[in-house]
């Protein structure tokens, strides 16, 4: 299970000198640019002295090795680095599962007042009013929008969220004395992070596979129940784009087997105002603000997964939580409610996701965020449309907010696989969608419009996809060869990961004493 | 139109609901059980830009930021240079996804290298995950790592490491038969080693990691050499948790040996935002690479020959291994580890330092300042930019000091409540950006408070 | 001289579509992506009612026929255009005479601070203390740097602190009763805003010609000195980049004549605490805040051009002044010193630009600007020594912060003119230098790469220049044919002139009704 | 190092100094005769990052901006959308010089044509030039424009066009042997369309050009068709000194013949700032093209047929024309023009409008709280969102509600110290971001201070 790391020579690869013209080119690395001696002066010089009472063996004995640039480097540096990104300030996004829609500017400004800024995370709840209060206000939506009684906004992601719903199951089923519910069902088109947290929570998870119209089969999960499950995670609407048309009688098997009902609300952003999981029977499910609420996806985070639960799980909601008493807000206080499964993070939340989400849903509120739904399900079943005539659509139950296609035929005719349809839309100035997610169907993409593009854009997109189709049966090296005009093109990603190299090579030796 | 993101007209709708044959919105929800469909939300009206604008200020300003703050913790005020949130605020960085296409992800890719590399040097570790949610979390998932490592099933970890981490590890341990035992401290405020040695002695129960904060939870410098040959003698893996700005300083992880280096990334140019987004830390050694939790990004190339980097050892992750994957993490903090990216590329090795060395020159001056006062720390070890104090009855002197506009670091009774030796103890700290107006403020309040 | 505008049939040019790929593609402009209906909600709708009481003859009959579209489109719509942009946060810049040096991002941070930003211009002076204190000091620092008496801040670029100073130089003879003082002189070198400026403040421009070592030649200008010479501008170091050798002699010369010395300080950047214009002699100067102290050039401006005077003008800068008495500060009162020349434009300043400006001097402080000039003009002269094998220097003089090149013998060897190195410069990832100005050097170039480049900048920039000259020989045509990979190829000019296409075509007709 | 921008090591210098074959940096000043040259600068300190900030942190704490104001008067607070900020600190814009390379500028050209396109919509004119300093620097080259169109010499300017910008014609005026003349105003608040008359019939004096606001300085709206029907009756170009917010809502230049429309585009996105920088706006008929100064950016190709854009018709302009050129204007307000490009596509015509007259319901409100308390308006034309009333002692009245938070708007008698019927008189206004709240605080306040 372990691996030496030798470093690749890759000396032959490359590497990019300085930038070639207006627009995307490779930049050289941040040790590349460094020059002995070069520094900024962010900050006053620290005495001489100011270490003299730190014990010798405490200090640092090698130099840092850190690179040595002057501030107009470092801004070419990242400002070039970031026109090499693809992004949804830049162009048509659609990834499946995702939900990248559009990041509204006045929520980047909201998170940056000084008052949600800089307030310290362990400030006396008597300075923070403001932040507690738009917790404390942030939950209520949730439970409102989840129908479910309480809410944590503590997880710093959706799987993080799943982790805090499944650990409260735990508990709840330990309370009872149910000391047998060793197992977490999934569905076989879950998302990864829905087994992996069973694991991390200690569960064994059970898969059972759906029905050829791409629901949850009643009958396999009802045989999987049994006294040894703890939960059932559902997604819904389904990784496939899908609202599970069974989910009253789901819902019922799962708790008459005595089990817990999760939802994985990845996919919230079909159904706000038309479906709300506590009401329906749901126990727990988590949020992804940076799906359904709009806070941005930051290259891969952060994000923030708050977690609605119904009463019975209520005790165990992660400590603390955020209460009102009259006019005053106050975080809880130690030792208050002992059954709560404790932290499952430091501090109180990633607040400055939490501000972005509250704007987000202040700016649209109830009549709105029903609109978001409306238009985002509409999209998708608009594009579905548009592209039915070229790629399979196996499911054929309305879409919700994103629906699942496949090239299988394409690729029978053409041998052009979906990997090499979702390169070559690079080319045509598209993101590609979700590929082979759902692991369900074969060569399969997950498209999520979203509600923030408009008619024009889905037009475009779906006459790309069909000219890139058309393009796999005349020209299928074309395709099977792209991208041809994006930064880089296609990647060795074997050696990448037979010879990891993870970092440049140490700096150490080049650094000069502190200038002056 | 009640909101206003979206672009389609009630033309577009129409025409949208047309080409898919449907007459109505409604049709689009005709699969959600008429038993179980909700009619609408009960939440108050959407508001214009301006509006919400005004209703964000009023809250933000409920906030008290302004403080003489020597509240530190964990979570620490440093100056940000001005070119983090120039690069921060770029669409293109911050409206990108994970970057699953590479092709067309190369800004968001690099930097994550950039960043492992840096991680790299401060930790003198060799592999660094490109980000857990925050410093809490990424000590649990170091913990789990020396489960995995080892295959035992005990940790064991010094009382003094950060409160919130110790908890946040001990509820993710909750899912397993995992044991989280707790090491006491000595009157100098570090670890006592003794009974550190004590605790890996037992062959019936080997232990698989020991963490140990450095500088700790007390602000002391803790023997990091000593403790992780007692753990290495004893089989078990040796986990630093580090605050990173001080690594400009003090002796990195791998100077003694720790197998990783976990620590909260906020210090490095990242705003407190009382709490997060905050940055998880993890370092390990090149051999435990399989086991390292989170995202990798490497270095290879293109078709024509071209450097490039791509996400690579995709194999440990929960979108490919399902239930058995290293850990579940799937978003992670990648714009707050391009924020520290930024930060460390703009100070260079030698504003780094300043910020280190300056900080502890303010402790100094502060200490002086308390000790002037009669107000003497707690314990006798050395410590960097932070340090716990006695004083008389320290929850009311807290108190009376933040009316005064002085916030006087933590009472420590909050973290241990048990601990008779903690109950008046104020944990405080100073870092570059502390005044000398402040300490003296500091000083000449807490004489006003304490008579 | 009037010309009707006639719309020019270009449906036949290729219109953008969406965007190709990552980086630089064409957009379409705002009305084409405009749809009827679509909007932002920005602020309140405004009553029905609003605007009844609004004579009906005094309201727009005619739609806005201003473009509908959503926030989304809007942002996608400016960040793609940015990237077409070369820009000094993306590149090297050695635009001579331009200074475009690095743009401090702190000083971007102060300039939105509210307390500055959101200050009202005619606020009393007791709720702008903060401001009033930033220009007076601002002021007191351009005054030692200038070596003059007094500094005002008003004038809005370089052009308009010529004007304020020319019309102070006009005043100041016609309260000498001096009325004959009709012309000014400037060097054939001097920049086109000189004369424009003269003109403009009502004088004749008399043009004396430089030596051929580049400078003011002394005797022409005696020459041309007389009781007709109200004002001499000279532009120290001058447009060829050199420092006038004579200069205590021109200066002499000058007011020998009863003539007054303006000092177009464009070039300051050359000669921070190096030369003291006043202290020499000069009687009024202007500095560009955004050549020599780095506020932004955003484009083609804003920017700010303060002037500084001697105690002669001082009677005459424009009204209002900014005072300290005590611990406080003030504007000067209406009426309080009638022979200002009176206000230059609407309120005190461009503020927003000297937040800037302070910022950066603050930075550095006295011994970092003096650096800044030796920096810049180390780095010319480097560059000049780096070139000059490959192309002719026609002045053997040290240069100062920028220096005159000229490609007339490489142009009659191949043909190739410095336009075509120009552009072939931005194949190579450079910006071009200055081209064809000043006007009295052949085929030349004005390089001027500022103290915020690296040498390897400098160098990778000269290696670039090298290799282009070489290019000229070997494949004159590749040379002749540049721009290729730029996001656009050489322009149709003459059309553009020819057929002027201003505008979009007017959108009316198009619009709805406000939605809801 | 004493500077932090530059990345010049002592090494650096050396090798560079080397190169060029001097020993010391001297070398290079050696063309400054030793008479005059400096040896330094009697400046402060340096200052790094960190104090540098906390320095502007106090000024700008010095400044009070969180006054309910009702202060207008040419420059008016907005709600400015976040997309501006967000588009406007792009590096890639902000750092960017004069497009003189129109193949690596297309996105400052385009923007400019953009700007240049919705400037047009709301003036109804065809020509807009790519900006000027500010409103004052404006509405003076429009009147020499008048000038050097007509060649005739004299200008009428209504004397309710903003002071300020009367103030800077006139000085621009100092130039040429030109005439500035105001005109009256009537009781209603309006130009004396009579003593136009008069004044344009003199036959020795010809006239060039008449300049009257909408809505004029004293918020009331000009019979502007009557004024320009006069004016081209006198074979005089007629000028619209206009608010640009206020086109949403009122006739258009174009609308009412105008030759010539001017005026501060500050409220199109662009902060207070006190003062500056702002944008001059100038668009005219077509027919006078090349009289228009500044830059103008046009449509055409490239050599594949691209659609493109550049600056052109430059013969206008004073790189190429020197003394000849119709301005000396080099240097303009691109990024300002930027701004109110983005604000204007954000806004769109809808929001545009809501804007303008959202202003004219608070001022309605305004007025009416007002008026309850006593303090009428002074003028009895129709006013959109500004208005002058009268107080007892106003210099008094406006000091005392400054020290209740209170900024009540402009004393008239700081711009007419002569007129004897606005001694007591202040321009107040009112735009979209005016609350109810503020309007009833002012009431309250000034039934207290005028007890
Ligand atoms: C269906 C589903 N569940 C869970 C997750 C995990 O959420 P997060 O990435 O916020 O941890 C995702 C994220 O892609 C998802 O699509
Ligand atoms: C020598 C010189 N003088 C004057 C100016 C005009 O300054 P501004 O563009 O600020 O009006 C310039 C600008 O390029 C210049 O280079």
């Amino acid at each position: 299970m372990t691996a030496t790391i030798e470093r690749p020579e890759q000396e032959t690869a490359q590497v990019p000198g300085p930038r070639q013209v207006v627009g995307p080119g490779l930049q050289p690395t941040l040790d590349e640019l460094s020059r002995p001696g070069r520094a900024t002066t962010k900050v006053p010089h620290a005495p001489a002295d100011a270490l003299e009472r730190i014990p010798p063996d405490h200090r640092r004995a090698a130099p840092l090795g850190l690179p040595e640039l002057n501030e107009p480097e470092v801004i070419r540096h990242f400002v070039n680095l970031s026109q090499l990104n693809y992004s949804v300030d830049t162009g048509f996004y659609p990834l499946g599962s995702c939900t990248m829609k559009y990041n509204p500017k006045i929520n980047e400004w909201a998170a940056r007042l000084p008052g949600f800024a800089a307030l310290h995370p362990l400030a006396p709840d008597a300075v923070a009013q403001g932040t507690l209060e738009l917790m404390w206000e942030l939950e209520q939506w949730l439970a409102e929008i989840s129908g479910m009684k309480a809410v944590t906004l503590q997880p710093a992601a959706g799987a993080h969220g799943e982790l805090t719903g499944i650990l409260m199951i735990r508990a709840y089923h330990m309370a009872r004395g149910d000391h047998e519910r060793t197992e977490v069902i999934v569905p076989d088109s879950s998302h990864g992070t829905n087994p992996a947290t069973a694991s991390m929570a200690g569960f064994r998870t059970v898969t059972v596979k759906s029905t050829s119209e791409g629901q949850v089969d009643l009958a396999a999960l009802s045989a999987a129940l049994g006294p040894h499950t703890a939960a059932v995670m559902l997604t819904n609407p389904s990784t496939l784009g899908l609202f599970e048309r069974q989910i009253v009688e789901l819902l019922d098997a799962v708790h008459a087997a005595g089990a817990l009902a999760y939802m994985d609300g990845a996919n919230m952003n079909a159904i706000l105002g038309k479906f709300r999981p506590g009401a329906a029977g749901f126990d727990v499910m988590h949020f992804n603000t940076h799906k359904t609420f709009s806070t941005p996806h930051g290259g891969g985070g952060p994000g923030a997964g708050p977690v609605a639960v119904n009463e019975k799980l209520v005790p165990f909601l992660p400590w603390p939580r955020v209460f009102r008493d009259g006019d005053a807000y106050r975080l809880e206080k130690p030792g208050e409610r002992p059954s709560s499964i404790g932290r499952v993070r430091s501090y109180q939340g990633s607040t400055g996701v939490l501000v972005r989400a509250y704007a987000y849903l202040l700016a649209h509120g109830g009549e709105g965020l029903v609109e978001v739904s409306e238009d985002a399900v509409l999209a998708a079943n608009y594009l579905r449309h548009r592209l039915s005539d070229t790629f399979e659509m196996p499911f054929a139950q309305v879409s919700k907010h994103e629906f699942v296609a496949s090239a299988a035929r394409l690729k029978d005719e053409t041998g052009v696989r979906m990997l090499d349809i979702a390169k070559r839309l690079i080319d045509k100035g598209f993101h590609p969608p979700t590929i082979y997610f759902p692991l369900t169907v074969e060569e399969c993409m997950l498209v999520e419009p979203t509600e923030t593009e408009s008619v024009e854009t889905l037009d475009a997109f779906a006459d790309a996809l069909i000219e890139v189709a058309r393009e796999a049966h005349d020209d299928p090296e074309l395709v099977k060869s792209a991208p041809h005009d994006s930064p880089v093109r296609r990647l060795d990603e074997a050696t990448a990961a037979r010879q990891p190299d993870l970092r440049w090579r140490a700096m150490s030796g080049r650094e000069t004493p502190c200038p002056g | 139109m009640t909101y206003g993101y979206g672009p389609n007209t009630a033309g577009d709708r129409e025409r949208m609901l047309g080409a898919v044959g449907l007459e109505s919105i409604d049709g689009l929800f005709s699969d959600i059980p008429a038993s179980v469909r909700a009619t609408g939300l009960d939440l108050p009206a959407g508001l214009d830009e301006l509006s919400l604008a005004r209703r964000l200020e009023t809250l933000a300003a409920r906030n008290q930021v302004g403080l003489a703050s020597f509240l530190g913790a964990g979570a620490y005020r440093h100056h940000i240079p001005a070119t983090v949130d120039q690069i921060l605020s770029r669409g293109e960085f911050y409206t990108a996804y994970t970057p699953y296409q590479p092709e067309i992800s190369q800004g968001t890719l690099q930097t994550i290298y950039e960043y492992q590399s840096l991680i790299c040097q401060l930790t003198g570790l060799d592999v660094v995950s490109a980000s857990h949610y925050d410093g809490g979390a990424a000590t649990a998932e170091a913990a789990l790592m020396t489960i995995r490592q080892t295959k035992r099933e005990r940790v064991l970890v010094s009382r003094a490491v950060h409160r919130h981490f110790v908890d946040t590890t001990r509820t993710y341990f909750q899912g397993g038969r995992l044991t989280l035992e707790e090491l006491p401290t000595t009157a100098e405020g570090t670890t006592d080693l003794a009974a550190l040695e004590q605790a890996l002695a037992d062959p019936d129960r080997p232990v698989a990691g020991v963490l140990i904060g450095q500088p700790n939870a007390f602000g002391i410098l803790e023997p990091m050499a000593q403790a992780a040959q007692l753990a290495h003698a004893a089989g078990a893996l040796f986990v630093a948790v580090v605050e990173p700005v001080s690594l400009a300083v003090l002796a990195a992880p791998g100077d003694y040996e720790a197998d990783i280096a976990v620590g909260e990334g906020q210090p490095l140019g990242i705003g407190l935002q009382y709490g997060g987004p905050y940055l998880g830390l993890l370092a390990a050694r090149s051999d435990l690479v399989r086991q390292v939790p989170g995202r990798l990004v490497g270095r290879t190339t293109d078709v024509d020959g071209r450097r490039a980097f791509v996400m690579t050892l995709r194999a440990r992750e929960q979108d490919i291994r399902r239930d058995k994957a290293a850990s579940n993490i799937c978003t992670n903090q990648a714009l707050c580890a391009l924020a520290s990216t930024v930060y460390i590329a703009t100070l260079g090795p030698h504003g780094l330092r300043d910020v280190a060395a300056g900080g502890a020159a303010k402790a100094a001056e502060l200490e002086g300042a308390l000790a002037a006062f009669g107000v003497p720390r707690i314990h006798t070890g050395a410590y960097l930019n932070e340090f716990a104090v006695r004083v008389p009855d320290a929850r009311r002197i807290h108190a009376a000091l933040l009316e005064r506009g002085i916030l006087a670091g933590l009472p420590l009774a909050d973290w241990y409540p048990d601990d008779e030796a903690l109950k008046d103890a104020l944990l405080v700290c100073a870092t570059e950006v502390t005044t000398s107006d402040d300490i003296a403020k500091f000083a000449s309040a807490l004489r006003e408070v304490a008579a």
